[in-house]
């Protein structure tokens, strides 16, 4: 697995091993609330991988990341293991915040998610600040989905970013729904036109390649390190699941249509048959070991009043 | 027989039908989905031009219905969690609430914000709250909640005939449950009298066995469930006979019925689920022990800590039928 | 006066009186308050007299309006009497909210104001939306300072209002600063940006002369009222009072020099001596008369709690 | 002998100064203006690069600042008036006050938001409010208020020092009062004794000429001024002897001091300038009630309506001395 400690790998074997993790780990869990084992409710991000992959690729291992409520793939390709993030969202006391968060709301070393869309983003923005003024050459990147764009802390936060300076990547993944609601009704105007309006510049892509994503965020990465201010990195991509549990518009037709641009099988060419297979078995095992150890874990309780 | 989410959805049919200034505004509320609890179903099919899917946009939301209300239309925006009512506080306290007061009565403000709050489903911290409290007590703000002892669909239409704006709490358990229309109360040995204003009544539940309940439970929303279950319990394990108020109306505080069950019972139990602390069941006490010297109170509410993910830390943050139980035995021990 | 059964007049002459009314009642008002007579604050409008006085010229008199703590100027010269609005100041109970409101919250007839900076934005878009869907031909003028683009329920907003094509006329009325922050250090990047960000057309001018004003205000009015959906209207321009009382930062040298833009300055060559002499009266005359009437009403008493 | 006023910009100053992680960010901050109240005067001067004026944006400040405070600073985030909380509602109850617990005591957030409150300027409706009973009571959340009997200066700088996050209410009134240091007390022929917690204590004002005060006065921030005219008239002419419990905490509740004032008093009587509906007076009532039984008990607030520009209606609205003589006549009749 890539380790917090690893050196980042991002050679095309470790790119598709991220995405695999992420896809793999998503389906099991999407499987795993059909047994009961799971309360509450979840947002895979099942078709986003190369957003992920390409991003993480392009960051440093100790940068800052806030991210939302479709953390997972962002957490997963960040360097987060599965199993504490398995039992998290089994509610398990070994869980990464100890079965108090779930899934939209985690926390491991420098990353950070919360379930409300948009509040993130000033949060994130103070992070960049205490970032630089504590010289630590972390940059800071948070991310937002297309829907997210309707928040106006958002704007709030993109004025101060672009006056302080301030060291700050803002991923827009934009997977064309908010939910069930499709940018049309949702995003008026265009999405660069919302940073451009701050004097921020932005990267952006219409591509689910994860070396198209990765090529572009190592150039946004390098403009927010060098100093120059925040930037920002919008990525049109798809989803193909539902947005979090049966919430899903789209008719299957268009869902077939969608799968063209399956960041997997576009990556995947790239690599030997025997790579990928090696990918897929080692991953498989390790996704395994993640639910099954997290399954035997026990309950949090509460111990005291704080 | 009709579940509540059918009586709401019920209601919002019949208003858009009535009157065609009635709005409905909020998060993903077209079909085929209409709206995460289902709440406006059908309505976009029916009505096209009245129903209005929104960007991500809390106070946007609010603040549109605000300025809709005041030139004349009678706008119902859904906050898709009520979680997320703390962005439109700004909207509700300083816009909505204060409009018609401190325009000398000018104008009016008849808006309904719908909140699905509450928690039992694993949905995590910031999407599990009863953030209601925060909301009661707001001068020129009316909060309401239904439940299943009177018409849910009546609550939502008397809130939308409403001249002020309305904050219209729905907690998301109360969905599925059964509205109790008159005669078919799951409470036998008890009758049921509808006490307090015409458009917000409160319910009066009181045991026909004796005519000297020991305590009064208060309680709204999906609580009535806890403090049902807790009634039966206390009835016949403990010999406890419990009188219980349900309120539609939250605030503006009108405890007439209450104080009227309290004369008899002279002790006082509140359930609620938000957190503990200045709560909906602090004003009920203090209103109570003003009006009336040497009550004995208790209160039943969540722990003051977010509410956790994981069933087991829920289930020990959020209060339980357990815990009202051991109050009430306390309580008239 | 301009009455608001009036025809809207917008010769030369009308335009330097509703000027020069707003200027006289806002210096009688500040010297009011060294007499004790008045309670709390004010924001005064003088210097930006043409803002008021142009796009006034431009709207309709039934056009709705939401205006912000500068109130006064766009209140007169939308055609309010200045009596009711001197009696709301000195909180009496003929003022035009009875006492309840005072310089920052003042309603009267399609006039609406409210000191919380930002939020009347979503307001004024709904009643945006209220008015095109009753179908009163009516278009709603909203007011903001440069300081407001600070606020996020200003983005939400101007999203809704491209998407659904409100009505709605968004005047930006720039003094370069927000009580005591200049501009550049409170608005990153382009102003006219923050509105070509969701698609919607702006008009900018850097001027004080009322004509101008009107020019722009005219065509902006025309697009909103044709039905293609919100507008912008920047106006740069420059404030010559503090922020309300005694909040000024810039030099006297500073203001020595804005006094060059003096809108009635620009404008009061157009008319003739004997014109300007017989508006002088009028408006004397009309502000005494307010001022003292108010002066002796009566204070408001609480009558009920509602 | 200094003023409210110096001793918090003096608080600021040492507290940049003994420590470097301290920034302070607020619309208008920069000198020579220093602060719509002037409380962070001359503080951009000595620190120019840790003095950051922002936008007027105060969802944005707040959470700028909650993400300050996760990467080991330490803001002090000031909201212009406290009327405006309500735009911080979201990024304080949904951001700040969660993380620390939902991320399972991972991190910590030490942010403080200062917010002037209160009326009696004539700044009408929207800026003349005491919004903080809408913080009270909210899980991870502390909410504090500065008054005389304290160092405001400690208070504050307690905050700034505290791993939680802080709402400093500063009643506007406050300002130009006197700080009575110890031993310079107006209030002759009372003893004032410090209780509760060593970091936001609360004051008990004790008359030395009588061993049994006949009711508590329980009050905080500016409101002091109030308890303590209503006081010394109530021992004047009516022979009523009222003992004072003056907090510095208001959320998480913390009732020790009052509790232990009530065994003697039997009679509590609450002061605050908020609304009266669950205001923090009815927590108050609530948590004494639950503990000891057959208290006799009273409420002064404002009443619940927004808070009117003219001062005649801005007098009626907010709660008088007379009101407070009154409703101890009442409690003690
Ligand atoms: C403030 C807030 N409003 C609404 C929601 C409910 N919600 C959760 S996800 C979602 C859609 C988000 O869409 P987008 O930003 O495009 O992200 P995506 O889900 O597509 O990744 C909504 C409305 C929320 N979590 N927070
Ligand atoms: C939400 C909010 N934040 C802060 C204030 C305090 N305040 C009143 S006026 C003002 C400056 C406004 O600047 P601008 O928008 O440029 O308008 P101007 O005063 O220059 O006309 C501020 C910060 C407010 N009224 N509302
Ligand atoms: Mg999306
Ligand atoms: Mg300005």
């Amino acid at each position: 697995m890539v380790g917090y400690n690893t050196p980042r790998m991002d050679d095309h074997v470790s790119l598709y091993r991220t995405m695999l993790l992420i896809r793999c780990f998503e389906e099991r869990l999407l499987a795993a609330f059909g047994t009961g084992k799971l309360v509450g409710t979840t947002h895979a991000y099942i078709g986003q991988e190369a957003d992920a992959a390409g991003v993480f690729a392009a960051a440093c291992p100790g940068d800052v990341v806030f991210s939302n409520h479709r953390c997972h793939g962002h957490y997963l390709a960040y360097g987060g293991g599965p199993y504490p993030l398995a039992a998290e969202l089994m509610g398990k006391s070994t869980g990464l915040v100890g079965g108090r968060g779930g899934s939209q709301h985690i926390q491991w070393r420098d990353f950070y998610s919360n379930g409300i869309q948009g509040g993130i983003v000033p949060v994130a923005a103070g992070m960049a600040l205490a970032e630089r003024e504590r010289q630590s050459g972390k940059i800071v990147l948070v991310f937002i989905g297309d829907g997210t764009l309707g928040e106006g802390a958002l704007y709030e936060s993109l004025n101060f970013a672009a006056l302080w300076k301030l060291p700050l990547l803002v991923v827009v993944e934009d997977n064309r729904y908010a939910q069930t609601t499709p940018v049309e009704l949702a995003v008026a105007g265009t999405m660069a036109g919302r940073f451009a309006a701050f004097g921020i510049p932005v990267w952006e892509r219409d591509t689910t390649d994860v070396l198209e994503v990765k090529a572009a965020a190592t150039e946004a990465v390098a403009h927010v390190r060098g100093g120059a201010g925040p930037a920002s990195l919008i990525l049109h991509t798809y989803r193909f699941s539902a947005h979090s549990k049966g919430d899903d518009p789209r008719s299957p037709a268009e869902l077939e249509r969608l799968r063209r641009f399956d960041p997997l099988a576009v990556h995947a060419p790239r690599l030997t048959d025997a790579e990928r297979q090696q990918v897929k078995a080692e991953v498989t095992a390790a996704i395994d070991e993640a639910f099954t150890r997290a399954d035997a874990d026990p309950l949090p309780a509460l111990l005291s009043n704080r | 027989m009709a579940t509540v989410l059918e009586r709401l959805n019920h209601a919002l049919h019949h208003a858009m039908e009535m009157d065609e200034r009635v709005y409905v505004l909020g998060e993903d509320i077209l079909d085929p989905y209409g709206g995460a609890f289902k709440v406006t179903r059908g309505l976009s099919t029916k009505f096209p031009g009245r129903v209005l899917p929104t960007p991500i946009s809390e106070a946007a939301i609010a603040g549109i219905a605000a300025g809709m209300a005041l030139r004349g239309l009678r706008p119902v925006a859904e906050v898709m969690f009520g979680d997320f009512v703390t962005l439109i506080a700004d909207q509700l306290v300083n816009h909505a609430a204060k409009f018609r007061w401190m325009y000398n009565d000018n104008v009016r403000v008849p808006l309904v914000v719908r909140a699905p709050m509450g928690g039992r489903r694993g949905y995590g911290p910031t999407h599990s709250q009863s953030l209601e409290k925060m909301f009661l007590g707001i001068p020129g703000l009316t909060v309401v909640a239904p439940n299943v002892l009177g018409d849910p669909a009546e609550l939502l239409q008397a809130a939308i005939a409403d001249e002020e704006p309305v904050l219209f709490v729905e907690h998301k358990l109360l969905y599925p449950c059964q509205w109790l229309e008159p005669g078919h109360s799951e409470l036998q040995d008890y009758s049921i009298s509808k006490m307090g204003s015409e458009r917000y009544p409160a319910f009066t539940v009181s045991p026909v066995f004796t005519t000297t309940p020991h305590l009064t439970l208060a309680c709204y929303g999906y609580n009535y469930e806890l403090a049902r279950q807790a009634a039966l319990e206390l009835t016949m394990e403990r010999e406890i006979f419990c009188e219980l108020v349900v309120f539609s109306q939250l605030s503006p505080f009108a405890l007439d019925p209450l104080l009227a069950s309290l004369s008899r019972t002279r002790r006082l139990l509140t359930v609620e689920e938000g957190s503990l602390s200045l709560g909906w069941g602090a004003e009920l006490v203090a209103r109570s022990i003003e009006a009336q010297d040497g009550l004995r109170v208790r209160r039943v509410a969540a722990r003051d800590l977010p509410i956790a993910n994981a069933r087991s830390l829920e289930d020990a943050i959020l209060p339980q039928v357990g815990a009202v139980v051991r109050a009430a035995v306390e309580l008239t021990g």
